[in-house]
């Protein structure tokens, strides 16, 4: 009942010091990108936090942390621009590092009249079509198939973009998973697949999950290579991106990429930890921190030091308080915009509708003559 | 007696059917040690031991899958589906199996599932914590459908729900899942299924809804009471089979009917209340019912209220029915 | 011009789309080689080739959570569900996500799948080759529900359909597949959606229906007309948006309507459209509408003929809103 | 695009001569037995012809062969009474074998009112409560997820049961396969899953199924074992579904049995494999039939000849005629039977509809006034 994995046959480039691993295959990063990289998890990590403390104080409905598992968001980094993404929900370094503002990210978390998503969705759903990054939906799963699809059609098309999905090692266990992964290995789709394997799944400990020896095992079953990575080895999670989005550009079809990593904090805004696992649990997990590893690497690299971070961390914050207060001030959506978008063109029905909602919100606490 | 929310009240049925069925199994996500994201299998697990209130994996075919494979072999499952929203991966296994495997095997297996699930909006989850698919399951044949209002309603509901053969979606309102208290005994009893309440007598006008829309309707009742309009409440309770009964004695005193549901209007629950009771009292109708519903868009985040049927919009139905 | 079934209406369509369209995609279980169970994809393997005719594995989910994949990402895809009562593992990817993908984005990822099913029974398929389960979608907002009656409707809707840019459920009626006959120009033409059809002008009561239930209807008329009384038929066509204006229309013309459909009664299609018309006609409507439907049972496969509504039963309901 | 397997690997006793293999593992199995398991499974192949001979005369709505597969059936051989089956729709001989009679069986097919399933279902979806055979339900693999909540249920009860559920290899690609043997994995429920690989689902073969080395490699994601047997090797597919009910009696959990066999003739009456298969390859598998496999064998021990062979197909045939013409002489069932076991007790809705249709039924062509 403890969901700490011995982290066993592991790729690895980082040792918990920061230092190479002997032998390990390193991915080819500029410097400015190793920085940029590392900048983007440390932002990340400040952002879940004051969100959830915005979240505490009532302001938002609902927010979810990645606390720790900040590495494995950079799975997106050997992509292209014109590559594509299904995330779920918990992968909010993958937006940052495709060019996502804090502006949009509070926006969409305050349903506000200037998210991009009209105020459709719960907080940390985002949605951005210019940066190839398809909308995160709630039922888990469903994004497996999806990514598939878009990887059939980028491939029937002819190019050589490549999809990759996101999801949980609990979520492995959805019809979706299974016939997604095996759509992807009869056609070769050019898809990359990343388990964030957390350990838990709300409440559910893995090996409720799953008898399987690992969830990269789960690959055997659809003839595609299974790979095990430390996930909170950001430089490791790279390496084997890029080798599988080489092996997916090169028409040799898609790879299942198993992030071990920890889920630090609870599931959610909503969720109590305390209620079903053991507190020496997480705290087990606090040496394998994925930003301490980057950072002393960075540091030993001189690319990095503790002022250059407490500046990252002000203009960070900075950032953040002003677009907060923007988001909060900005009001709902237009009433007439929750009729928009259901179809192409309005129908009738939706059009009379609307019009009824429009008179009803003028003839509030009507008068009322018998 | 002791005061329960709806919560509770689900909780004290479990567990007094957990203790007199042996063959009873609670099974979902986080059913467990947890007791499930609402709480509402809260200590059983402790009690009945994890054998009998399992968390499974997250897959909500596995979970009605298995609860299907156990009821046809003679044990009692319970299972739990997180929100209403997620029972779509099941959905094959709830209309196509659960359903029809008495009728399929010419009545030699009966499949007594009662699985449980909150529905419905108000607690700011976007369309995917929020829908009410109830009507779905009406269209189903070989389905009862359940959805009590009241911690009261709640259990004895749902401790009907346990006694009989039949498969049953029991859903759950989650908007007033702790905002609605009331006096609930604490030994076991039941509520007949199929027979609706009448919540308030009236004159005027029939209101007929269920769930988390009856203290909408009951507010607009008695706002439309302060300005001389009289309304009779009906809480329907079980969805199908609905009390038809009840409903066509009430518009026939009043003349007059507004359905209210939160679903989309368009092929909702509504749709059938009000053809049936159009085929039955066509000849005292002094208006067209009116159907007080969700809009036909997917459940929206920020405009929820907007889209939620609420009093004010009752009552413009209310007095809709008597301008006519 | 030539003479097409319904099935050679629909390969037609599906060549021109096809052809004229780099983008389009057909894929499902059997569709390549072997031309689709039906046949209704026949040659089309051939003529583009396996990377755009596409048989999949045995996994509806798959086909349609792959298609919405494509959809979004600009392809053109036309799933096949190889009998609608298969569709239900596919569910949650249809209610949950193509039909919300729109919405949820905001308008950026539109996504316009057209998936093609069999629908109804008549075929001695029992309760898994006949179910008719319309009404589950036009009850989820955003998508569109197509069902046609005859070659020429289908050819020109589907040429219709796979030219905007909705999901769309575009359902065949499997019983008329071979049966209904016509004239079907071979280029491509469109039907345009949301408007639906007089089949037969008439003055006294007003039928209304669908698919398969359309000859039943105009076979009804025709007797009814033998022993004096003057129907009106309208073909729908397209069941969401469906054209209530013109079904208002009518009945402001007859005074009386008689709704048709194979899906079982309660909760069905049929509600809707009598709902919607008594708000809109109860001043003039002279009898209660009539619905003719499948019973609320499974389908039977012995008793099909019991189950399904026929011209015999349409006749009845025609003289029960005339003695009403 | 030719789906003749190398029958690599497979687990096997019988050689194509009806000789052991040496090194076996052999079933114990009686000599009566042995006889009655070869009766089995050639009165299923007289069965199967005589039923599409009715169904080509316009007798029968339908029909399925399972010929070649016959072998594959008698996975149920080491099974108890009080074991229970689900099965898919190509396992006659299963259903013969428990003790489901030919009169049952040919009552199924045409519906009529001695149907134990009240003429409810399509030809071949039987149900017989009495010899704990769940009803076959045509959605492919619906039955594997319960299969398995049956043997949660046996292990909770404490029983030492075990279920077993059969699918064929196309079926393993449905969402419902994947949640099945990973709810098993988890649980440890005891569960035998029988994979009928027999090439084809329809008009697919098994490569555009999947892209896996084999359907029991599968297994590995589930955590539970996988096992490859010849599925034309009637003592082998006894011998390894009787390890496997050991296993589960001994609550070390379920197990997943690839048996590779080769669906001879079309998918059904409605089929027609011309369309996309090359006539050469079901030719190619006549040397492997399993019937002469295990006649050989039975010969070489005296057990079988000729004679009792015609002896029992005359009886067969015989048996079939007569319960032919009973069961074709049957009415449909009663009107009524239409609203029954919808529920427990009928609802109101149901009792209306029954008395409507019951009075339209007699006022057939009624006569009309206006
Ligand atoms: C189909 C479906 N069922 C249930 C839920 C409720 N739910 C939300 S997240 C979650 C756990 C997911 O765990 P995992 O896949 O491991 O991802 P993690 O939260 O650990 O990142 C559950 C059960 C859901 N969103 N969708
Ligand atoms: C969910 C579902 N989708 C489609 C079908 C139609 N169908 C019936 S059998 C079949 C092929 C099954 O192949 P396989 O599992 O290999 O079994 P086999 O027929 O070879 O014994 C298909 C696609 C179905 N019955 N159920
Ligand atoms: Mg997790
Ligand atoms: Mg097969």
């Amino acid at each position: 009942m403890v969901a700490i994995q011995v982290p066993d046959n592991l790729r690895r480039v980082l040792d918990v010091d920061g230092k190479i691993v002997p032998g390990a295959r390193v991915p080819t990063i500029a410097e400015e990108e190793l920085v940029r990289i590392y900048e983007t998890m440390r932002s990340v990590r400040l952002v879940d936090e004051r969100m959830m403390r915005i979240q505490r104080q009532g302001k938002l409905a609902f927010y979810m942390k990645s606390t720790g598992e900040e590495a494995t968001h950079m799975s997106v980094v050997p992509l292209r621009k014109d590559d594509w993404i299904y995330p779920s929900y918990r992968e909010q370094g993958a937006w940052f590092w495709r060019g996502y503002s804090l502006e949009d990210f509070l926006n969409q978390h305050f349903g506000n009249s200037k998210d991009v998503t009209k105020g459709r969705q719960m907080p940390v759903h985002h949605s951005a079509n210019w940066l190839n990054m398809v909308s995160i939906s709630s039922p888990v799963g469903t994004q497996i198939p999806q990514a598939v699809g878009t990887a059939m059609g980028m491939k029937i098309s002819g190019t050589d973009q490549v999809a990759m999905t996101f999801f949980g090692e609990g979520t492995s266990s959805m019809g979706d998973f299974h016939v997604g992964m095996n759509f992807a290995g009869v056609t070769k789709a050019p898809v990359i697949f990343i388990i964030r394997n957390n350990g838990w799944a709300i409440s559910v400990p893995l090996e409720k999950q799953t008898a399987a020896q690992s969830f990269a095992s789960k690959a055997v079953g659809y003839g595609m290579p299974g790979v095990r990575v430390d996930g909170n080895d950001v430089l490791a999670v790279i390496q084997v991106a890029a080798e599988a989005a080489e092996r997916a550009r090169a028409g040799l079809g898609p790879t299942l990429i198993e992030a071990v990593t920890y889920r630090v904090e609870g599931h959610s805004s909503s969720d109590d930890p305390s209620v079903y696992r053991n507190p020496a649990e997480p705290a087990a997990w606090g040496p394998r921190d994925p930003l301490t590893r980057m950072s002393l690497y960075l540091k030993g690299r001189d690319l990095w030091s503790d002022d250059i971070e407490t500046t990252l961390l002000e203009k960070v914050n900075d950032e953040f308080s002003h677009y907060l207060k923007l988001a909060e001030d900005l009001g709902a959506p237009d009433i007439e915009t929750l009729f928009e978008d259901v179809f192409d063109e309005m129908p009738w029905h939706l059009q009379e509708q609307r019009k009824y909602l429009l008179a009803q919100a003028r003839t509030k606490n009507p008068h009322i003559h018998n | 007696m002791p005061t329960m929310n709806i919560i509770q009240a689900v909780n004290s049925a479990l567990r007094i059917q957990m203790a007199r069925e042996p063959k009873a199994v609670i099974l979902g996500e986080d059913v467990g040690k947890f007791g499930g994201v609402f709480r509402a299998t809260s200590g059983l697990y402790d009690e009945f031991g994890e054998d009998r209130v399992i968390d499974t994996p997250l897959a909500e075919a596995g979970i009605i899958g298995t609860a299907i494979g156990m009821a046809v072999y003679g044990m009692r499952p319970i299972p739990e589906i997180q929100f209403s929203d997620f029972i779509f991966p099941a959905f094959d296994q709830i209309v196509n199996e659960m359903a029809k495997f008495r009728y399929r095997s010419g009545g030699q297996y009966p499949c007594p599932v009662v699985i449980r699930t909150p529905v419905g909006g108000g607690i700011r989850g976007g369309h995917y914590h929020s829908q009410s698919p109830e009507a779905l399951f009406i269209h189903t044949p070989g389905l009862k459908v359940v959805l009590p209002s009241n911690p009261y309603d709640a259990k004895g509901l749902l401790l009907s729900c346990l006694q009989q053969d039949d498969p049953v979606l029991f859903m759950e309102p989650k908007k007033i899942y702790r905002a609605s208290r009331g006096e609930v005994p604490d030994e076991a009893y039941t509520v007949e299924l199929g027979k609706a309440k009448i919540v308030r007598e009236g004159e005027q006008v029939t209101l007929i809804g269920y769930g988390a829309m009856v203290s909408i309707m009951e507010e607009a009742a008695i706002k439309a009471e302060e300005i001389g309009i009289s309304c009779e409440v009906i809480d329907l309770r079980t969805l199908l089979p609905f009390d038809l009964e009840t409903l066509v004695e009430s518009v026939n005193k009043t003349g007059r009917a507004v359905v209210v549901h939160e679903a989309p209007k368009t092929c909702g629950f509504g749709a059938e209340l009000a053809s049936s009771l159009y085929e039955r009292c066509l000849g005292v109708l002094e208006a067209p019912i009116e159907r007080v519903a969700g809009f036909d868009t997917p459940f929206p985040y920020s405009l929820e209220h907007e889209y939620m049927p609420n009093a004010d919009r009752v009552i413009g139905a209310i007095r809709k029915t008597l301008e006519w």
